[in-house]
């Protein structure tokens, strides 16, 4: 078998290889590191932080659902001065190439994330999380409208500077997924992460009563892949030329092939490490062998395949 | 800065194998099942849970379980060893009960912080609500080895679901059980019994595990007799290795409360520090 | 344990069980007649009628995915027609309790085939799909606007006369399906149908191209059982007046319960069917226990009751 | 008119039962299996299929599989049975293989159309692919039980994969092996050796089970030869029972083009009148 350049590229940045964890999914980096080098992967995205500490939400947090979970964590997380001071070095130290995951309350406050950031050295993208359905309501969810999501990234836009590649992260909650990404190019992204979790809810059939202490929560995992893999197509279809992180029920090699295929020019791993923790190791090597089978040298001749159809 | 300090709680041996079932026995409504887990079992304290994924290769069901360690060996027969006692109750833990002896596990463990001891010897008094008497049979016997007095308190809806196996109860200077409806020991529920023994006993420091709302009752007869807490909590895990934040309780660190995560933190974790009430954790955390 | 009135009502027209089965997986009802009497469910709903005999789209047709299953069938059917000739007379005569789903290319075929019904013999309600996802372009699904929704529901509601419950099947593909759904009930509507499958794609791996024929296609199956409770929970809690059929990855009594929890009236069954042909009555007797074991005697109790917290 | 006539096809047999699995061999690349069906095995024709849950209680996978009746026996010792050759494939096909005597599994049969039987005896071949050479054997022995000529072509990728049991032989007058990589029989592609043997048996009926495109190749071949083929399909089924309109392929019923259930007007079908070219399939049903 012949041999793979397995890295790729998100805007003007490179990654040694094109599995990342998802936002939220892998905390800081730090305890996933005792079952695998952090180096090993493309990048680590970290949980979405905001400007101060934050508790979340409220327990139970979690239900398990067919093929797939609901959580309402609601971005609990450490604040941005914490983490900066903290998890940014440790994930530096430890060679991770990192994407910062940033959410805001408000316009302003993606802003002020940016600006935090825009001169922390060992950072290789922001991933704007516009489309947290954990918040308490809907109309804080940017990604719904595209005029929201323009702002939040515009404000991320002005205040970051440099060539930082900035990822805006749609909800595929929507009529239109397309017009929502148009809106955010158009605002200034660099690339798309795609997807963040479906709004559901789960009830207790014991207390008779909505399963989260948040009511609603997001739902991801394998369950949801196909609603990732199309809402991938349709935006890589309109937008060649914008990378795509893909992610939504990624368990293995063939599911990470199908968002390829479908236009992810990376992809994340998110519930899969909860099953196992070194999902994305796994996953890395699977999608490399797969690609290899394929006749692929090159990760990227696989980006978008099937839209290159051969009928 | 604590913070800081949580990072460092990370159970740095926990590793992932698979473990072969060596023993698969049905103990009143519970199982009692034994698995080769290696290396593994050199490092398990009492206190430490395992997390198995569950369902088979194309389940359902894409989360672990986990399951408090009732006791390690790490030279048997077979090499190191676990015991679980497992509740056959929703579809996860029915199928682990459900596997024959030769069958493999993906398991990961151990996992979680440990029962903490007394640095000088002390009256204790262990106390366990169905399943949760589990984990406490080692740390019993862990207790005794440095010369604390060790009184058990097992408690259950009825007796079939007392979980108090024979080899357990070699270290324990006293047992009571009671139950929901009279059919063993004590008619009543667990925490009626405990100022009573407490007294008698003379005790210093309670251990519990089982269900929150009994680990919350004993919680505040713990207060009331200003004795130290230990308890090992059971919150809904995804992952069990600290890194999807769903596992967490409220707990007071020093002037803030935290959501900390009972797979990292816990589950043992201090009762008199975590928030009980529910109004009281909303109100805290959306302050 | 005490006996239950298990009947339920749709606006005007009783059901001696609220459970039904989903239009497009019970075709028109004769296939399930050899599992079971049709008699002994709530309500059959069959297949999507449109005016003219349609083919459908091309195969393959369906793909399985994790707890869940992808289809592109673009409503084949006989056609408005034969069905009335055919298919309604043999239901009747079946003593099948029957709500007839139609589907229309434009707002006009719409009150086309409300006419061709308003004055057929032996049907309890309408059932107007406008989400249905396997349509050549995403223009057509009307329940993606308010504007359009409530158009289809006008034209129905304008040549349906008399007193035929009429229920507007929505798409849970939107930005705020109570918005969708304000507008239909705006237009008229007696009641509602959540959920409609999502839309999703599923990319064969020996290929590289969309593996169903259709490129897109529906998902539906217990996967998406999370995204329907949350859609019924909503609405209900803006519209509990309006009766809503649940459906959307029931596949057992407990499932069922989950979505009468939320606010649905009844519940339709369609993707269990094809994995177990008796699914229906399954779940109905399950269903049934459950109510009774929470001390119900009531069905319409359970209505909703998530919303009345003893919190 | 004739969807009346269709309506009429539904196999008014077919049940839904627990069926138990009596053997499970391995043979080549598949598992050659039985199970206890009870009643059902009394209606089964050759060219029926059974459809079955896969993958257990928690089971990711939603959807039956399909599997052709291999052999059905209404009183064996065990009652009636059926026996299927099943390719451990993906993950349903595996975990059925993977089962062992005495599990069960949720079966429903027979369903589907029959292969159509000569009215006056009359020479016939059978070309079966792969595991497509299933149905054939039950379907030759009652040909020649009716006086046919029965002539078995049977073909597949290579030697190993060609299911041709002793007991399944007996009813033919010749058998013709044929392997992609000439490991047995004749080298080459199943359909190169059809014409000449059509020719030196003088076929008058073909029936065929195999993949979609060989099954389009020796249509091709029997409209040369103006013979009357009767083939047995493959799509995708979701239901099996005709519910769901997922199996459906383009066939001519007088003037037009209708998509016919495979699961209820097929799996057995007149192959003259399937569209089988891909191009015309889309034009008809899109006009
Ligand atoms: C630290 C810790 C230690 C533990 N120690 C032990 C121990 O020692 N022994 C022990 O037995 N357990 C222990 N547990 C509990 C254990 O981890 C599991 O939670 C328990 O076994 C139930 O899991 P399950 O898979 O059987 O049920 P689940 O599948 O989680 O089901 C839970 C409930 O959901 C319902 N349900 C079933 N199917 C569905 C569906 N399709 N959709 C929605 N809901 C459904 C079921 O009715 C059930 O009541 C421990 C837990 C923790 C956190
Ligand atoms: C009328 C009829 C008769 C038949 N007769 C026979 C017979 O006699 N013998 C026989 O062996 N078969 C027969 N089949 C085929 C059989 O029904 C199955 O299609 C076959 O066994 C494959 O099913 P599977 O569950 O193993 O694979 P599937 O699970 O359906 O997998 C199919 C493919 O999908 C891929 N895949 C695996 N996991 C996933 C995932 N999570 N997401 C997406 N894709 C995935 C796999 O790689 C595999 O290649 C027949 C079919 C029909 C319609
Ligand atoms: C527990 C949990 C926490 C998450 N937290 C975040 C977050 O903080 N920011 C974010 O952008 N996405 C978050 N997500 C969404 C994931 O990054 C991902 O988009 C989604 O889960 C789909 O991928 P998956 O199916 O692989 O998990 C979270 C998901 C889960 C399950
Ligand atoms: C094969 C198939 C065909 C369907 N056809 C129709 C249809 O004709 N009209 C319609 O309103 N919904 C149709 N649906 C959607 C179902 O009625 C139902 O809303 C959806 O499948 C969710 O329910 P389920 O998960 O129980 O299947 C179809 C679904 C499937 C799987
Ligand atoms: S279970 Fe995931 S952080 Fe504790
Ligand atoms: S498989 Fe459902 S109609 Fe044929």
């Amino acid at each position: 078998m012949s041999t793979l350049d397995f890295s790729t590229k998100i805007a003007s940045k490179r990654f040694s290889n094109p599995i990342f964890t998802a936002s939220g999914c892998a905390s800081s980096g730090q305890e996933l590191s005792q079952f695998f080098q952090l180096s090993e992967i493309g990048a680590v995205v970290t949980k979405s932080i905001m400007t101060k500490a934050r508790n979340g939400r409220i327990t139970p947090r979690m239900a398990e659902t067919p093929s797939g979970m609901l959580n309402s964590i609601g971005l609990q997380g450490p604040g941005i001065d914490v983490f900066l001071e903290r998890d940014i070095p440790w994930l530096v130290e430890n060679n991770a190439k990192v994407i910062v995951s940033i959410a805001g309350e408000n316009v302003d406050e993606y802003g002020v994330l940016a600006r935090r950031l825009r001169s922390v050295q060992g950072i290789s993208a922001i991933e704007v999380n516009i489309s947290c359905p954990n918040v308490e309501n809907r109309g804080q969810v940017f990604a719904c409208h595209p005029d929201t999501a323009s702002a939040a990234i515009e404000s991320v836009r002005r205040n970051i500077g440099g060539e930082l590649p900035i990822i805006a992260k749609l909800s595929p909650d929507v009529t239109d997924i397309v017009e929502i990404a148009r809106s955010v190019i158009n605002a200034g992204v660099d690339g798309l992460a795609l997807i963040n979790t479906l709004l559901g809810m789960v009830i207790d059939l014991n207390t008779m009563q909505p399963k989260l202490g948040g009511k609603t929560g997001g739902l991801s995992g394998p369950a949801i892949r196909p609603v990732a893999v199309r809402a991938i197509y349709q935006v890589h279809q309109m937008f060649p030329n914008t990378p795509i992180v893909g992610m939504g029920g990624v368990s293995n090699g063939r599911d990470a092939l199908e968002l390829v295929l479908a236009g992810a020019s990376a992809v994340s791993v998110g519930t899969a490490t909860f099953g196992d923790p070194t999902a994305v190791i796994k996953i890395r090597d699977e999608l490399q062998m797969l690609l290899l089978e394929r006749g692929f040298n090159d990760f990227r001749d696989a980006i978008g395949f099937a839209h290159r159809a051969s009928s | 800065m604590d913070e800081k300090l949580n990072q460092l709680k990370i159970n740095k041996n926990a590793k992932q194998i698979k473990a072969e079932i060596i023993s698969n026995k049905k103990v009143g409504p519970y199982h009692h099942m034994v698995f080769a887990v290696g290396d593994i079992a050199l490092s398990v304290r009492p206190g430490n849970f395992v997390a198995i994924s569950v369902g088979g290769e194309n389940s359902a069901s894409i989360l672990r379980r986990a399951f408090a360690i009732y006791r390690a060996i790490d030279k048997g027969l077979l090499g190191g060893t676990v015991e679980l006692v497992v509740a056959p109750h929703g579809s996860g833990s029915k199928w682990l009960c459900s596997l024959n002896v030769g069958d493999f596990v993906d398991l990961i463990g151990p996992l979680g912080t440990a029962f903490g001891i007394p640095t000088t010897p002390a009256n204790t008094m262990l106390i366990g609500g169905g399943y949760g008497s589990a984990p406490l049979f080692a740390l019993a016997e862990l207790l005794k080895n440095r010369g604390c007095r060790v009184d058990m308190v097992l408690g259950a809806s009825t007796a079939s679901k007392i979980y108090a196996p024979l080899e357990g109860k070699r270290s324990v200077s006293s047992l009571t059980l009671s139950t929901d409806d009279g059919t063993a020991g004590v008619h009543g529920q667990i925490t009626e019994s405990i100022p009573r023994l407490i007294r008698e006993f003379n005790t210093e420091v309670i251990y519990s595990c089982g269900p929150m709302s009994m680990l919350s009752s004993i919680n505040k007869i713990a207060q009331d007799f200003d004795l130290v807490h230990q308890c090992s909590v059971e919150e809904s895990m995804a992952c069990g290795i600290g890194v999807c934040m769903t596992c967490v309780v409220p707990v007071r660190v020093e002037d803030e409360i935290k959501m900390l995560r009972t797979c990292i933190d816990g589950p043992v974790m201090d009762g008199a520090k975590i928030i009980w009430d529910k109004e009281s954790a909303i109100e805290a955390i959306t302050k």
